[in-house]
């Protein structure tokens, strides 16, 4: 874990909202793993007492890129950030997904919203190739889907409207693919996106008895595991306890989650 | 010339007056990646109870101007899962260790200082009166003079640590609430706690925070603590821990001004981690600029 | 449709539930030409006293932040003194005219009231028991229970137009203050006026206000008020005015869900001028938004 | 008085950390009185309750400029201004100086800091040309020279270092140039600086027996009259009187100010 002062090489939008913050973090990167994420001072939001949590997207060198939405406050402060600016980065933090992948298996990886941006950093680093399936609303609310064919990667997509791919969310393609002859023994899967996603995925991994690994949202203060603010309730063999995301996750596995709501 | 910046609260020596404020830096681990602990004058851990305890449901804080809103319940491993999983890790380093802890009834309290008081490495107790967090307990107690000498003379009859009651924000005299705690036994005092506030998300109409309420900190609160410690400063005579929104050296040295021996960075770790360090730092070079020869010779020197 | 913003707020009937809060927006004339008052709910006068009164020595104000701090000490050129030169002004506007009043003493309070009591034109009385700016009265009388019931019983006595007790933010139980003033005569609540405070100049080590502490308000303080307005709304079934860091209509709609059948804009006014006019559009939106027929159907409305 | 949102058109340096920032203010600048100022919200201080007051340095046309200096949050948040941002701007605020002046009347104008910015403006609109006497720690700190020399005045300098000029305060050469055979009667001072300065011209000129208008500087809330904040002790028709800088003010005549520190 490092404190790092981060120059912005570069900050494009790539549709939907979406943007790719590119800053100089020779420290940070050099550690980074996938699954983790990054703690960032707004230096535009002064008065805010919180640092932001971002997924990290892709590490090349000494540089690390996040890919956001404007959603609030912070996000919409971060809009005009300009090559140059200086940015205060806390990380890598949290645990990553689990890796190698062991012999065998095939990886899935299942997406929604900003969580492409982890999983692309995971496919990256795995050897075996396997399926994205992600979905959005509309067709152009479909990210990274060139970067992951350009990887060797299938994609299946669920657009909400129709407008691309299967009609419906993410999990209808998903359904289908795994019923038409799977084994679940041979697949591992790894997601990233809304709760409801997780859940609905998570439910899924314990019902069809394939090993899933869920990156979780939460709200969070410290992000290093000292505030508790963004704790979530697992069982681990046979026990709940409470565990922090920013600390002890954000990767869980799907079994050993428990959802209050 | 070098100005001394060590002090000596209710007999425990401390290299300087900073401090990191209980439940926004662990238990010690946590930032020690970041920040050096042996730099610190302590380190006040979370708050401990008897038994372990798993606090509020998610939301636990929330952003707003000024500062934040938490709710976090005082989860915490309860006496012996705090001793055995970090007391090892807190020896190791050169600060002093000061134990915040809580309970539901008057016997908890006196209970869990009882725990500590054999406890290598624990330098002192800071008895949380004044959690807004809590249903039983916390600020109830701190916010009622009777139930307040209650605890604290409890918690004096079962230690020989220095204690040192936690005083609420949300009282109309503070005076009153200090004289008693040090009428009862209290080593020191530490003020304040967070303030007792809500958020309203207006779209959905429900609370933010899963706790309906929570404790408001940050830099939005440091001048009623200011108010506050310089009131308390002029109705006791034992040292005081001053806390709320210290974001610089700045914030603390008008605490110190105002009346207060030492000083607590809290929300602002979560900010900055290294702003405690930073605060040092900024004490120190305040006092060669001003030619002062000690943190002593600044304490309560407002002038009027 | 049109959402109905108009409230009956202990029988003075208010075209929209926005008001300005006393001391933050004078007497009327001085911000006349940036916003047209016939716009707004009401307006709550600068403290007024029997006699005038010359209130604290400069500095009176220091930013901080989240807000500011001050400690005008409240002056006013004094019954007469106002009718004569405001009261002519404000009766050719439409809107409601509630005027502050405070005193040193119970009977000051009373005697204030009582001058009032058939002026034309006043429609209500704000009793100012809470000012963090008084050695005498103010927040003295605000804090105590007795005593806040001694001011709000004299001036009930006195005077037979809606009386609305402004409470202080600086107590451990709001409610019980909501009730005694209620269990006294009084009509509606205000709260909250600001919170005693203080800065100190690092430097001169010299307090920055002339008057040492005075009262800290803006948006820092809203999370607070909140809770308290939560609270108080719980406690009492008057309507409540309620005050504390707006900027926008956010922060207004968070009082009012909260329990608050009106709203003042104090220290933003500063800022922003035409603030309360944004918040009278802001209110009609979000009605328009929600579907809610009205400003009533969204009083105490929070989900829990 | 109005609000109007003004664009930056300028913002340069003009020396001894001075900087003259020009502002498009159709609206105020047509309203705008030599030693009236305006009430300035500092867009990139958006947690500021506060506006800032700065006294009106020169109209042209419909634009407006006012000439300050880095002294604390505020003006450092206000250096990295460019053209095009937007400012809201309250004013134009206070009585100016009064104007015309008497037939037969020398105007003698003292300045010191930013106190030559009326002042200028006040040059500007007077028929009859006088002598400025402007003060300074060293020659760089004496502001504006060049332009009242070009509008064809006489100028005196002081300097605390001896630099340039006088060595002292810019009371040094104004006794001297007053004692040298002038009838005060004849004489009408304006002034606008540090309050240690307004005081020390004010005793001379109650002395001295001659009209003087000092623009006093006070800490402000509102700007308009309304908090109460900026108030000064005066004496009007033997009574005295507490008056609103920002209203009654910021100019008042010597005779009438109380001192009380
Ligand atoms: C481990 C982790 C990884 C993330 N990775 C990404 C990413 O790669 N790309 C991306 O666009 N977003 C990501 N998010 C979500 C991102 O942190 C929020 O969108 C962001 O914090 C919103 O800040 P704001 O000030 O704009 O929103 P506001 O609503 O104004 O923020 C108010 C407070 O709520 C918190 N908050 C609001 N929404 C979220 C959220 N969804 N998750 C956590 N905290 C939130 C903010 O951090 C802030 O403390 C991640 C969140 C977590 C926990
Ligand atoms: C009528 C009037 C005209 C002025 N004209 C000019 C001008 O033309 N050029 C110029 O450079 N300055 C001028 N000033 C002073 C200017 O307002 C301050 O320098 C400025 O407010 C400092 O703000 P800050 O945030 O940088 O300083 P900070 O010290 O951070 O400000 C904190 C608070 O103190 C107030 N404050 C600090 N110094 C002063 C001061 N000297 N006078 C009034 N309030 C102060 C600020 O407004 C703010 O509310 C004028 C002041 C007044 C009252
Ligand atoms: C997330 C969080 C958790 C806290 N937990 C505790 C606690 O367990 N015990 C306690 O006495 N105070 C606790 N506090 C209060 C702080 O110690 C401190 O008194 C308060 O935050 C004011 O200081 P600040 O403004 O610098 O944050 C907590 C504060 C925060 C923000
Ligand atoms: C400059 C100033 C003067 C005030 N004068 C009075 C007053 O005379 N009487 C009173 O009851 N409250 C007075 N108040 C308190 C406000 O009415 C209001 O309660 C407080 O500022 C909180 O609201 P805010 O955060 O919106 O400013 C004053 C506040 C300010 C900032
Ligand atoms: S965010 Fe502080 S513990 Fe996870
Ligand atoms: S600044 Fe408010 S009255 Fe002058």
């Amino acid at each position: 874990m490092h404190i790092e002062n981060g120059k912005v090489l570069q900050h494009i939008p790539i549709g939907a909202g979406y943007k790719v913050l590119t800053l100089e973090l020779p420290v940070i990167a050099a550690a980074a793993r996938p699954g983790q994420f990054i703690h960032l001072r707004i230096a535009s939001l002064p008065d805010a007492v919180l640092r932001r949590p971002f997924s990290i997207y892709r590490v090349e060198g000494g540089t690390l890129s996040i890919l956001y939405k404007a959603v609030g406050r912070g996000t919409e402060a971060m809009q005009p950030l300009a090559s140059g600016e200086i940015l205060s980065v806390l990380g890598p933090l949290g645990n990553g997904f689990p890796l190698p992948l062991p012999a065998g298996r095939t990886p899935v990886l299942v997406a929604g919203g900003y969580g492409v941006a982890p999983l692309y950093y995971l496919a990256r680093k795995l050897q075996t190739k396997g399926v994205l399936f992600v979905g959005g609303a509309k067709a152009a609310d479909v990210l990274l889907e060139d970067e992951f064919r350009a990887l060797g990667w299938d994609v299946e997509i669920a657009t909400e409207d129709g407008s691309r791919g299967v009609k419906g969310l993410v999990t209808v393609p998903l359904d289908a693919w795994i019923k038409t002859g799977r084994t679940e023994s041979a697949l591992e899967c790894f997601a990233c996106g809304p709760n409801g996603l997780m859940k609905a995925l998570g439910h899924r991994a314990v019902e069809g008895g394939f090993k899933a690994w869920l990156s979780l949202d939460r709200h969070m203060g410290c992000g290093v595991g000292a505030c508790l603010a963004c704790v979530q309730k697992v069982r681990i063999d046979g026990e709940d306890t409470l565990v922090r995301v920013c600390k002890e996750g954000p990767v869980f596995e799907a079994r050993d989650v428990i959802w209050e709501d | 010339m070098h100005p001394k910046l060590d002090i000596n609260l209710a007999g425990i020596r401390m290299k300087n007056p900073v401090m990191v404020a209980s439940g926004t830096f662990g238990y010690g681990p946590e930032y020690s990646g970041l920040v050096d602990l042996n730099k610190l004058g302590a380190i006040v851990v979370k708050g401990i109870s008897l038994q372990p305890w798993g606090g509020n449901r998610t939301p636990r804080l929330v952003e707003v101007p000024g500062g934040l809103i938490n709710a976090i319940g005082l989860q915490n491993p309860g006496v012996e899962g705090f001793c055995e999983k970090y007391m090892p890790f807190l020896r190791k380093h050169d600060l002093a260790v000061i134990v915040n802890i809580w309970g539901k009834t008057v016997e908890d309290y006196a209970e869990v200082a009882a725990r500590f008081s054999d406890v290598e490495g624990v330098h002192a107790l800071e008895v949380n009166i004044s959690c807004p967090n809590l249903k039983a307990g916390g600020s109830a107690f701190g916010t009622n003079l009777e139930a307040t000498a209650r605890v604290v003379s409890a918690v004096r009859a079962r230690t020989r640590l220095p204690i040192i009651p936690k005083l609420a924000p949300n009282v109309s005299d503070i005076g009153a609430f200090a004289r008693i705690c040090v009428e009862n036994g209290a080593d020191a005092l530490s003020l304040i706690n967070s303030f007792p506030a809500m958020a309203i998300n207006v779209e959905t109409r429900r609370p933010v925070l899963a706790n309906v309420t929570g404790g408001l900190s940050g830099p939005g609160i440091h001048p009623i603590a200011v108010k506050l410690v310089y009131e308390a400063a002029k109705a006791v005579k034992v040292p005081l821990i001053a806390i709320g929104g210290i974001t610089s050296a700045k914030e603390a040295l008008e605490f110190i001004i105002a009346g207060a021996t030492a000083v607590a960075v809290g929300t602002a770790n979560f900010t900055e981690p290294q702003t405690a360090l930073r605060v040092v730092d900024g004490i120190a070079d305040y006092l060669k600029r001003h030619a002062l020869p000690s943190v002593d010779a600044l304490i309560g020197s407002v002038r009027l």
